[in-house]
């Protein structure tokens, strides 16, 4: 949680992302961000939120009601028309002051399911009893996550849940909350944002040593009734996958946008990720879930590891709506 | 606290925004601010009144007259709650039919405490049921003492509220049909 | 070439009810706002009858309200500016609408952007004391507080602003055209 | 690499009204989205993604209602992206799904925009409080009432050119079977004696809440040149955006408007606007944008864009620069769709399908949306002809 205001925030994430490859403002070609009204509290939230970056002169901009992985994906878009070589992507979330619990009901269609204001843990819980019961995984494979992410987390100073000591004993202790799930199975809510830069070929070589470069990205939605879909699969994910290339060569590491243990089970189901993959190194979601920048914080952990030598190929995942409802999966790879 | 919204009257506007809790010790305190002191709790708050198009209406008439409706696709499946377009194919649909009300649990969580606007006031569960003659889940409330009483594939029923008016909590909730 | 009519069958039970056309679901969230240091020390300063404004470290220019950031250069401010409660009117509107919320407001009224002494933005604030046709872009202006024992933490601590009755500031040097550059407020 | 070329291949809208009680929220945007694809002449199996956009989700209480749209608009297994810039929004929403043709990344794809209004209340979700601040201004009209006001004193236009604008789109609107206002008998002493409400604009200067959709199929060049009916090619294809607030700023004329002109205008390859242009879809909640716009796309001088108005100049019927036959924001604003309404329109014009709106012989037209505090701006210029 933090006192800042989200423009206070990222005032400071995008001069630290711009300078950390010695760019001002004035030279990126495109910038787009990613946020929501309904988390803010406010219509317009992201009007403010513009201060942050320095828009004078005039930029090239625009704003997507969605995970800064969408944003990103949107940047990534105009780089491949051609005409500009660099843009900035930035996203925040603050959801300290009202309750995400009862926001994200909204998300539901307003006739059938919003009017029930379904809690947001409790839909997750629908999706992961299915799963348990389909024998897709067990209660101990869910604790078993839960402690790889909070260890994992020990070494990210932005994890807000980490533990270099925790074991599966501990989180079969503790009681269940959600049923079927306990506190560890469900990712810890974060205050936060994050800012990242992309460029192209021979520009992103100037500015970086070692450039994560994107060799895929895809995003697919599936319906949303959760009555309607089968839970335990995610097809949106799997054609995703397929679309970015993630399978045609090894994995190295993968950062996927799971808001439970139960969605990360899952995911490694769907796209096919097996044992030899390092999963989650910066803890994931689940140690620090900030809303609207989850899924970019993905791809930004997947890229800064690519950057410092330590995986050639790198798969990071964000999702968006109810039951991994929505999913992007981006490739990166170090040469 | 402040209420912001034209809750009770959709005319008018609830009371405006001022800072709390500040009024009394602030020359006392200036000089070591404490931001806590400045906390604003607002509640957004409005009656939204959603016109429904005939499929969504067709199903809430069949709530207010205790009648529940599915839509059937192409495929002959029916839908329960029915939509206005197909999920696959994005065709619009039309034919209505009607279904049990009855059916099967095909998963299920536990919601304690309630959230403010849970439709029940106590503990209670949340499931997706498959009703008779459906082949879609519905999502809604399972009444019952505790967790341990519910599983998947419990049959259950639909409570109905004496005064409906077609809404989708003119259905209580639903209640094991061994117990009703 | 798909067809949508819009039209639906009905089974029998309910073909002779009248339908239903809308529905009510009423949306009720809680937000618990926590001042930033910046607001909070703004707020504050108000209930001691002052007003602060944040200097960018940029060209001097002074910020009012302090939002902690110069949204020209996208950087951080940080350092606190006393302002006086004088100024001039940069730009105005006459309403002739209530303010949801300010039922307690007679229509019309003047709305304007306050530009303070020494600030280099307006920021809103009501304009009473004169006759709403009398009012005019650069008009000097200063606060009307609340009596002592009323004041609280917070912006309404002013109730508006009024007419000083000084001359004019001149069109072209009214509103967002008074701050002159960087030379500007860094004595 | 360099931009693909792009065409609108269909374009749907519904009925502006200020309530569509007989449709749900899906209803509303399915049919501007099947009207556009029935326009294209293709069918939801035809389109790749999906691009929609909307202004605050506050108007109709849904969070991100694209997730709850997916199937609606046929998308389930493709890709869909939600675009919210404001008032901007229907312009840049129609540039997003543009782009992902330019990119050479889809050959089809499906833009929608849309608000539904009547669900709640424009003013409630456009007053929403802001923690730790004192609320003096009611709606958009408080906003830009005195920027409007600062245009007056320093153009020292005559004091009825916003009636004369706000006449002239009522009654282009009376051509346009889809505006919202038909105001068959309103005179122009009628538009003057309408009483002031955020003065000096008066309450006939102003845009009316809309429930509406207006939906785009966008594709690439094959598509355009396969395509049963006349298409609209994109020629150029700009955004830009400013702070709010910060010293110096010019809010009558804002450097992000001017910028975003220039730049449209030079992937246009546009010199003289006002010559090579030929219908202009303009972004005109206020009637007094009109004249503010017009100096700002550089059709006129600064402090001279009134004396087009005023020598009818942009009217459709003798003008020849007409602004905003469709009848404009003035005559229908469903917010989130209204910027692609005006992109829509001017697309409509240089496919010569504006029926009575039609200008004849438009070959080139310039779409515009504004939002925010006139921050934000999206802006094409489409074409009868390859560019």
């Amino acid at each position: 949680m933090t006192d800042m205001t989200e423009v206070q925030l990222m005032v400071r994430l995008l001069e630290a992302a711009r300078s950390s490859i010695g760019l001002e403002q004035a030279d990126i070609g495109f910038t787009c961000s990613g946020s929501s009204d309904f988390l803010a509290g406010q219509a317009f939230s992201f009007v403010q939120t513009l201060d942050a970056v320095g828009a004078f002169p005039p930029i090239s901009e625009s704003h997507v009601e969605m995970d800064g992985a969408f944003a990103f994906y949107e940047a990534w878009v105009k780089l491949q028309i051609g005409e500009i070589d660099t843009a900035l992507v930035y996203s925040y979330g603050k959801s300290s002051p009202g309750s995400i619990r009862d926001v994200l009901a909204l998300q539901f269609d307003p006739y059938y399911v919003a009017p029930l204001w379904p809690p947001s843990d409790a839909v997750i819980a629908l999706q992961a009893r299915q799963l348990l019961e389909f024998g897709i995984v067990s209660l101990e494979g869910l604790a078993e996550i839960a402690v790889r992410s909070q260890r994992n987390a020990v070494g990210n100073p932005n994890a807000v849940r980490a533990s270099s000591t925790v074991t599966v004993c501990d989180i079969l202790a503790e009681e269940v909350v959600t049923d079927p799930l306990r506190p560890s199975d469900l990712a810890a809510e974060a205050d936060g944002g994050c800012a990242v830069v992309l460029a192209t070929g021979s520009r992103a070589r100037d500015l970086c040593d070692r450039p994560a470069w994107i060799r895929g990205i895809d995003h697919r939605i599936d319906t949303q009734a959760l009555g309607v879909r089968d839970l335990s699969t995610v097809p949106s994910v799997v054609a995703a996958a397929q679309l970015a290339g993630a399978m045609e060569d090894r994995i190295d590491l993968a950062e996927l946008h799971s808001l439970s243990t139960s969605q990360e089970a899952l995911l490694l189901r769907e796209i096919g990720l097996g044992s030899e993959i390092e999963i989650n190194p910066s803890g994931g979601a689940l140690a620090g879930n900030t809303l609207m920048a989850a899924g970019l914080m993905r791809i930004a952990e997947a890229a800064d590891r690519i950057s410092k030598g330590e995986a050639d190929r790198a798969l990071a995942h964000a999702t968006s709506g109810p039951c991994l409802q929505q999913n992007l999966i981006c490739v990166l790879e170090g040469a | 606290m402040m209420r912001w919204g034209p809750w009770e009257t959709p005319t008018s506007f609830g009371k405006s925004l001022t800072s709390d809790k500040s009024k009394h010790e602030f020359k006392t305190r200036y000089g070591n601010v404490r931001d806590t002191d400045l906390r604003v709790d607002l509640v957004l708050e409005y009656p939204f009144s959603r016109s429904t198009g005939k499929v969504i209406g067709a199903f809430l008439t069949g709530l207010r007259e205790g009648v529940l409706l599915g839509i059937r696709r192409p495929d002959g499946t029916v839908m329960v709650p029915p939509v206005e377009y197909d999920p696959v194919t994005g065709e619009q649909l039309s034919e209505l039919l009607e279904v049990g009300h009855s059916g099967e649990i095909i998963s299920w969580t536990w919601v304690d405490p309630p959230r403010p606007q849970s439709p029940w006031d106590k503990p209670h569960g949340l499931a997706l049921i498959k009703l008779d003659g459906a082949d879609t889940a519905m999502l809604h409330a399972v009444f019952a003492g505790s967790p341990e009483e519910l599983f998947t594939g419990m049959r259950v029923t639909a409570l109905w509220r004496d005064k409906r008016e077609g809404h989708i909590t003119d259905i209580l909730g639903f209640i094991s049909e061994v117990r009703s | 070439m798909s067809t949508d009519d819009g039209e639906v069958r009905l089974p029998e039970r309910i073909r002779d009810f009248e339908l239903v056309k809308s529905v009510r679901t009423p949306i009720r969230l809680r937000y618990d706002y926590r001042p930033s240091a910046a607001a909070a020390s703004y707020l504050w300063a108000y209930s001691e009858r002052r007003i602060v404004g944040h200097r960018s470290p940029v060209d001097g220019a002074v910020f009012i309200p302090p939002r902690g950031v110069d949204p020209r250069f996208g950087v951080a401010t940080f350092e606190e500016v006393e302002l006086p409660d004088t100024g001039h009117i940069g730009n105005f509107c006459i309403t002739h609408l209530p303010i949801p919320g300010r039922e307690g407001l007679e229509v019309p009224y003047v709305s304007a952007w306050i530009h303070l002494d020494g600030a280099s933005v307006g920021f809103l604030g009501l304009v009473r004391g004169c006759h709403t046709g009398e009012v005019r872009i650069g008009m000097r202006v200063r606060a009307v507080w609340k009596p002592d024992d009323e004041l609280a933490a917070t912006a309404e601590n002013i109730m508006h602003w009024e007419p000083t009755g000084e001359p004019d500031v001149p069109i072209s040097r009214s509103g967002n055209q008074a701050f002159q550059g960087p030379s500007q407020g860094m004595s | 690499m360099a931009s693909r070329l792009t065409a609108v291949l269909g374009i749907g809208q519904t009925k502006y009204e200020s309530a569509r009680n007989d449709v749900s929220i899906a209803g509303l945007v399915r049919e501007a989205a099947h009207r556009a694809l029935a326009d294209a002449d293709l069918s939801w199996g035809d389109v790749d993604a999906v691009v929609i956009g909307k202004a605050p989700d506050f108007f109709e209480g849904v969070m991100m209602p694209e997730l709850y749209l997916a199937d609606v608009l046929g998308c389930v297994g493709k890709p869909i992206l939600r675009v919210h810039t404001a008032g901007s929004v229907g312009g840049s929403t129609a540039l997003v799904a543009a782009s992902l043709i330019q990119a050479g990344i889809h050959r089809r794809v499906l833009t929608v925009g849309f608000e539904k209004q009547s669900e709640s209340n424009a003013t409630w979700a456009l007053s929403l409080p802001q923690p730790f601040s004192v609320s003096v201004n009611a709606g958009a009209g408080g906003y830009f009432s005195p920027i409007i006001r600062r245009y007056m004193e320093r153009s020292g236009a005559p004091k009825l050119i916003g009636c004369m604008v706000a006449y002239k789109d009522r009654r282009n609107a009376l051509l346009n079977p889809y505006a919202h206002l038909h105001q068959h008998d309103l005179t122009f002493d009628k538009v003057v004696e309408a009483p002031m409400l955020w003065d000096p604009i008066r309450y006939s200067e102003t845009c009316p809440s809309s429930d509406g959709a207006c939906a785009l199929i966008i594709g690439d060049e094959l598509a355009g040149d396969t395509s049963s009916t006349p298409v609209a090619w994109i020629h150029g294809a700009a955004m830009r955006s400013e702070p709010n607030n910060f010293p110096g700023r010019d809010e009558v004329n804002p450097r992000a408007s001017q910028d975003c002109a220039i730049d449209v205008f030079r992937q246009a390859g546009i010199t003289n606007p006002r010559v090579e242009i030929d219908a202009v879809e303009i972004y005109v909640p206020f009637s007094w944008y009109e004249p503010m716009w017009l100096e700002s796309l550089g059709f006129a001088e600064r402090d001279e864009g009134w004396r087009m108005v005023e020598d009818g100049s942009t009217c459709l019927d003798g003008g020849d620069l007409p602004v905003n036959c469709s009848g404009g924001v003035l005559s229908s604003n469903p917010i989130g769709a209204s910027g692609m309404i005006r992109f829509a329109e001017a697309a409509l014009q240089v496919r010569g399908m504006a029926g009575e709106h039609q200008v004849d012989g438009a070959r080139r037209a310039l779409g515009h949306a504004y939002g925010g505090g006139a921050q934000y701006f999206a802006m094409w210029v489409v074409g009868s002809n390859k560019p």
